[in-house]
């Protein structure tokens, strides 16, 4: 292919990934006049922009108050990130350095078992977990969204970690049991140093994929706990106007770009290797 | 302060990696493994180590059970092949891991592995990652590791198979003199190479499928092989093996070379043989002496010596010859049989007579 | 087939001025066309800098490349004809060995029937033919490097064989076999080939002529003999051989050397003030172990005798220098005390800030 | 403590914690799919396999497990061949190509259920971004959330500029760890450039290509947050998929019952499906030779 047909398409596909984020931003800047004359793109060219829509949702206009939210979503995504990273990491050396086995099954097969969460939709679940949460009481509350997160990131980390700790010689924990280490120790000691990349890489889809959650959180929590994107579907719901719920979007997705800018250079290297092998 | 095993096998499965080691390893000697790839070396070591479980027979360490110890309990050191060491950790965090783990303080620890790793030539190079040293070097530090403190057993799996040639030929030396040094110890060092061994080893242990088929000093072993088998792998280049007859105080090579039966021989029943000859006592006959005519195939410089393969029509033979000479592929040669030199084995390939010193 | 000609090339991979840090320092070189050459040095010489440049991988950031009279400094991979096979074995695993062996033809264009009919033939020849539709993935390592050799051979129009430590991931039972298998094929075919070794062992065996490197620089090229006899440099005497040359430290005298107190004659000519310094050089090979002392015999002290096997070290000391000596496996030499040792003159070289004189 | 011991203490948090969160609903909806629970009678009773008779016959819910596989296999297509030509260019090296991977990436960062909201606000008909530009260029505008074909494809644009970065992040680090001496190789051996990719790089690429695939195509056929902010399976229910379909008979209509036996449904039909296209993609793509 021709160098200029490369470029093209490289321009095309940089401003399709530019295009929504920027209508989104631009439009959360507007006034009603300048939503109702029609698609506007240009600020101060073809509307002047106003910061009405940011006041509905930070709670200074009194219109809503997203803040709260977000807090809420930081908490759950860290604390289910934070359990997932730890024990599905834990799992993952386990599964990478020793053979389990019940009757014919092995560690492949344990594996597909937590890969095999994943192909679980959310809805399906929604209902015993109501259930469930309900009967311990935990409805509404961080502590049972967070679990129920776990089991959908925990599958993530030891698909991902398993591969990678594959590729570490596993001389180098052998050789540390060898000077007198237990296998814990082993594996603090050396192993653990080792892995960052891969723990980076983890975190960082646990991170995005416990932030996106939707489902969860709208079935179970209602007032406490609301996270962000239920937050927002919900004033989707209503006759919120158009420059606050843009408003919201990008108040929403910011944290998470602003996480990317950090972390690209662990997305690029090696920790994402163990899991393409 | 012994290490004992008897009747010690390993089986995964239907595979059968060990099996039937009974021998008696004392502490400040040097056992050599010596065997093809595969023989069962490295298993053995990992299984001394802990970390393959023996599924037949005993281990004991000091009348102790050996086998009912997790690894990290038996005081084990090991050096690999592949340069391992704690890719994340200086040079001196590297020699000083194993004494902190066993409590020791960081000063003392320190103390200590300075004066070790001066002794390996690396005390420059103290801050150093493994991963910017050389391959030497990194294997320097991992022998370091290993010795540092009085372990049980120490094992080193080939160490210097991965080095350049001539460095192998330094560290050789390098590493007799530091293992000497363990006078503690159980010392076990695996190689592949008969010139490793004898420089290196106390005690030499030939293994094959799995089994120890020889043990004894090693110039024992590489004067009385038992059997072909460790004829072949205690002699590089490789003992010539052709088919022999012993009738009427004849020794019979082949089908045309009929030579006077050599002192060691006399007494030998009459019968069909196997001989073996080392490449170093074969010559290139420059006369017409006791001579098996053939043509040569190929001829190797190897180190300051010339290897010759030669094909006669009774097999192919190995010279070795000091020096370097130039031959030519294709060229006829007469070998001189040095029939004094003949290494009876009998036709399943047990020794009948070695010529001895 | 052609004449590979380097006229002034230099390699920096970080554009510094200073030609010392290069990878390979400016150098002017030719490869006749259809002889075999051995690049020989240690991990990080600069040898395998060379080959990339051969070959086209690395384009050179000085000076420039030509084929016979073509420059092809500038001239893409593909275009340079070479054949290349690399240290580890480098096949398509996805496809059988049969369309391995094809690609390179299939890639220029070869009609279905002439591509069988060399595929088939040089199967034959490297000893593949029966595994020609197995998958290339599945086979052993030294299989696996035959096909990456077998693709390297299948043209044979290639401006020249290109091999870069081709026989690293062998094990030590297969290389032997591998070698040899090598040295028939590319035998009598009148190619040009250029051959990375850090193993002299390999590079002897394998070349007419052997270049010897150093930190980015050319020291010796000759053949075997040559850098066995008459080593340029100290360098190259402690590389070629093994183990490596003695060199002793002496002090030019009236006629020849004196080393210590006793006077030496030695082969090469001296032009130095009496009383210089110099250094003698003298081949383990070529150091006998005497009980008369005649002419250029010196007394040494008995230190320490290695087994290697087919021949013993035997180590002794002259004045506070070691000397080593190899002896046959069957000579009786003194175990203690003093010791007579023979320098012969022919074969006892004088060298000065470690190059020859 | 033995090596059993600590076997045990790796493996088994996560595997307990994970079993006691997915054990109870999985056994839960084995029961309640043989009961008649729903809105107004609730409790197990055993109705025998009368809801999985009627899901059997439910051709609204067989049309919206089509109308998904036609969604999954085309967009994962899509993002599969734009991922590859992404990765491949970043690969080879492009100028910026920094700033382009940082800028791909941005996608995978945002959330779908917002995006849905952003990109409603594009489609809207009067006020959008997308009929606006339609004006600019002087085209007729077009009725996204009214039309079937329009609006279908609203749900595939959204689903495919989400989702194909993580194809071109796996690609690429797929790419990265390829071993370079095959290509090289390629080269000495006289292969053109399309050559190389066709015969060496994008065979060595396939079981990364298939993980890749496969875990798309396991993720998007979950897809609920779009349809449900940007269409609600409408116009009608074109593009309702099964997530959808389950979400309305159990959560909107409370038919927990039904709901479940048609989770089980989805559940089993997923992995068989996801295994029978692992085989045969495993199958197409196996190295040749025996």
């Amino acid at each position: 292919m021709s160098k200029t047909l490369k470029y093209v398409f490289l321009t095309f596909w940089t401003l399709f990934v530019f295009v929504p984020l920027s209508w989104a931003l631009t439009t959360s800047f507007k006034t009603p006049d300048a939503v109702n004359q029609g698609a506007t793109f240009i600020p101060w060219v073809q509307f002047e922009p106003t910061v009405a829509g940011w006041q509905d949702i930070l709670g200074i206009s009194g219109y809503a108050n997203l803040i709260p939210n977000m807090v809420n979503s930081a908490i759950v995504t860290f604390f289910a990130s934070l359990i997932s990273v730890s024990l599905g990491g834990f799992a993952a050396y386990g599964l990478s350095r020793f053979r389990y086995g019940w009757k014919y099954y092995g560690n492949s097969d344990i594996i597909f078992f937590f890969i095999a969460q994943r192909i679980l939709p959310p809805v399906v679940l929604a209902i015993p977990f109501f259930l469930l949460l309900k009967g311990l009481n935990l409805l509404d509350t961080h502590l049972g969204l967070i679990l129920v997160l776990t089991s959908g990131l925990m599958p993530i980390v030891v698909w991902l970690m398993v591969d990678f700790f594959n590729q570490i010689p596993r001389e180098i924990d052998e050789m540390a049991m060898l000077e007198g280490c237990n296998p814990f120790q082993a594996f603090r000691r050396t192993i653990l140093p080792l892995s960052k990349p891969g723990i980076a890489i983890s975190t960082i889809f646990c991170v995005i994929f416990g932030w996106n959650d939707l489902f969860f959180s709208l079935v179970l929590t209602f007032t406490n706990v609301k996270t962000l994107p239920a937050a927002v579907v919900a004033l989707n719901g209503t006759v919120t106007p158009f420059w606050t719920l843009s408003a919201s979007a990008i108040f929403s997705i910011l944290p998470l770009i602003g996480f990317v800018f950090i972390v690209e250079r662990y997305l690029a290297k090696g920790g994402f290797s163990g899991a393409v092998r | 302060m012994n290490l004992y095993l008897e009747n010690a096998g390993v089986s995964q499965g239907k595979e059968v990696i060990l099996e039937g080691i009974t021998y008696d390893f004392e502490p400040g000697r040097i056992y050599v493994l010596m065997g093809r790839t595969s023989a069962g070396k490295t298993s053995l070591m990992r299984t001394i180590a802990g970390l393959i479980e023996l599924t037949q027979g005993k281990m004991l360490f000091d009348g102790k059970d050996f086998d009912a110890l997790p690894t990290w309990q038996r005081n084990t050191s090991m050096v690999y092949q592949q340069f391992i060491n704690y890719p994340n950790l200086t040079v001196l965090e590297n020699v000083t891991f194993p004494l902190r783990r066993s409590g020791m303080s960081r000063a003392l620890a320190e103390e200590t592995a300075h004066k070790l790793i001066d002794k390996v030539g690396l005390g420059d190079f103290l801050d150093r990652l493994p991963g910017k040293l050389s391959g030497g070097q990194q294997q320097r530090v991992a022998i370091a590791r290993a010795l540092i403190r009085n372990a049980n057993v120490l094992l080193l799996d080939e160490p210097l198979m991965n080095l350049d040639y001539k460095l192998r030929e330094q560290l050789r030396e390098e590493f007799r003199d530091l293992l000497t040094t363990a006078r503690n110890s159980v010392t076990i060092y695996a190689t592949t190479e008969p010139s490793e061994a004898l420089l290196i080893g106390d005690e030499l242990l030939i293994m094959h499928e799995g089994k120890v088929i020889q043990h004894g000093k090693p110039s024992a072993v590489f004067e009385h092989p038992n059997s072909v088998t460790v004829a072949k792998i205690v002699n590089d280049p490789p003992m010539s093996i052709l088919p022999a007859k012993i009738s009427d105080g004849m020794l019979c090579i082949g089908d045309l070379l009929r030579l006077r039966i050599p002192m060691h021989l006399v007494g030998i029943p009459d019968g069909v043989y196997q001989a073996g000859f080392r490449a170093s006592e074969l010559t290139i006959s420059t006369d017409g002496e006791v001579t098996e005519q053939g043509v040569v195939d190929l001829v190797e410089v190897a180190g300051s010596e010339t290897l010759i393969y030669v094909n006669t029509p009774t097999g192919e033979i190995v010279i070795q010859k000091e020096g370097i000479h130039g031959y030519h592929v294709g060229e006829k040669l007469g070998v001189s049989i040095p029939s004094a030199r003949t290494f009876l084995f009998n036709p399943s390939g047990e020794l009948v007579v070695a010529p001895g010193n | 087939m052609a004449k590979v000609i380097f006229s002034n090339v230099g390699q920096s991979y970080d554009k510094s001025l200073d030609e010392e840090t290069w990878a390979l320092k400016p150098i002017d070189l030719v490869f006749e066309s259809g002889r075999t050459y051995g690049l020989v040095g240690p991990s990080g010489c600069g040898k395998t800098t060379m080959l990339n440049l051969i070959s086209g991988i690395i384009r050179p950031s000085h000076g420039s490349i030509f084929f016979d009279d073509t420059d092809v400094t500038d001239s893409p991979i593909v275009k340079r004809n070479v054949a290349q096979v690399f240290q580890f074995p480098t096949i398509y695993k996805q496809m059988t060995v049969y369309d391995n062996l094809a690609f390179p033809l299939t890639c220029r264009k070869w009609g279905k029937s002439e591509v069988k009919a060399r595929v088939e033939e040089i199967a034959e020849q490297i000893g593949i033919s029966d595994v020609l539709g197995k998958s290339a993935n599945k086979l052993r390592a030294d299989e696996k490097q035959l096909v990456s050799l077998g693709r390297g051979l299948v043209r044979d129009d290639v401006t020249a064989l290109l091999m870069d430590e081709p026989l690293t991931v062998i094990d030590l039972q297969y290389k032997a076999e591998l070698r040899r298998k090598i040295r028939k094929i590319v035998e009598g075919k009148g190619i040009t080939i250029i051959y990375v070794t850090h193993d002299q062992y390999e590079a002897m065996t394998f070349a007419d002529e052997i270049l010897v490197m150093s930190l980015g620089r050319l020291i010796q090229r000759g053949t075997p003999e040559e850098l066995f006899e008459q080593p340029n440099t100290k360098y190259v005497g402690n590389f070629i051989g093994s183990p490596g040359m003695n060199f002793l430290k002496a002090k030019v005298g009236q006629e020849g050397v004196i080393l210590g107190e006793q006077a030496l004659e030695v082969s090469n000519p001296i032009s130095l003030t009496v009383g210089s310094e110099v250094e003698i050089g003298i081949r383990p090979e070529y150091v006998q172990v005497t009980e008369s002392f005649g002419p250029n015999t010196i007394k040494a002290q008995y230190v320490s005798m290695s087994d290697m096997g087919a021949t013993k070290v035997m180590t002794c000391r002259v004045g506070d220098q070691l000397i080593k000596a190899k002896v046959p496996r069957g000579q009786t030499v003194p175990k203690e005390g003093s010791v007579g040792l023979l320098l012969p003159a022919k074969k006892l070289l004088t060298y000065r800030e470690g190059s020859i004189i | 403590m033995g090596i059993t011991f600590y076997k045990r203490l790796f493996l088994l948090p996560g595997l307990l914690l994970l079993i006691a969160v997915i054990i109870f609903p999985l056994l839960f909806s084995i029961r309640v799919s043989m009961s008649s629970w729903n809105v107004s009678r609730s409790g197990l009773d055993f109705v025998g396999g009368s809801n999985w008779a009627r899901m059997f016959s439910d051709a609204d819910f067989w049309s919206s497990m089509l109308r998904l596989l036609n969604f999954a296999v085309l967009t994962t297509f899509v993002q599969y061949v734009l991922g590859f030509m992404l990765a491949l260019y970043i690969w080879q090296g492009v100028k910026g190509g920094r700033f382009f991977r940082l800028v791909w990436l941005v996608p995978l960062m945002t959330t779908p259920s917002i995006m849905a909201i952003v990109w409603r606000s594009i489609f809207r008909e009067d006020i959008g971004a997308a009929n606006g530009i339609l004006k600019m260029l002087g085209l007729s505008t077009i009725g996204w959330s009214t039309e079937v074909v329009p609006a279908i494809f609203t749900i595939y644009v959204a689903e495919i500029w989400q989702w194909t970065p993580f194809m071109f992040l796996f690609l690429l680090a797929g790419l990265l760890i390829l071993p370079k001496e095959p290509l090289l190789a390629a080269e000495i051996d006289g292969a053109s450039p399309s050559r190389i990719f066709w015969k060496i790089t994008f065979p060595l690429m396939a079981p990364i290509s298939i993980g890749a695939i496969l875990i798309r195509l396991i993720e998007s056929s979950k897809i609920f947050d779009s349809i449900f902010v940007l269409t609600s399976a409408g116009p009608g229910s074109a593009t309702e998929t099964p997530t959808y379909f389950l979400w309305k008979r159990s959560l909107a209509e409370f038919q927990i019952a039904y709901g479940a036996t048609l989770a089980l449904t989805y559940l089993i039909v997923m992995i068989i499906l996801l295994t029978i296209i692992a085989k045969v993609l495993t199958y197409l793509a196996r190295p040749r030779g025996w």
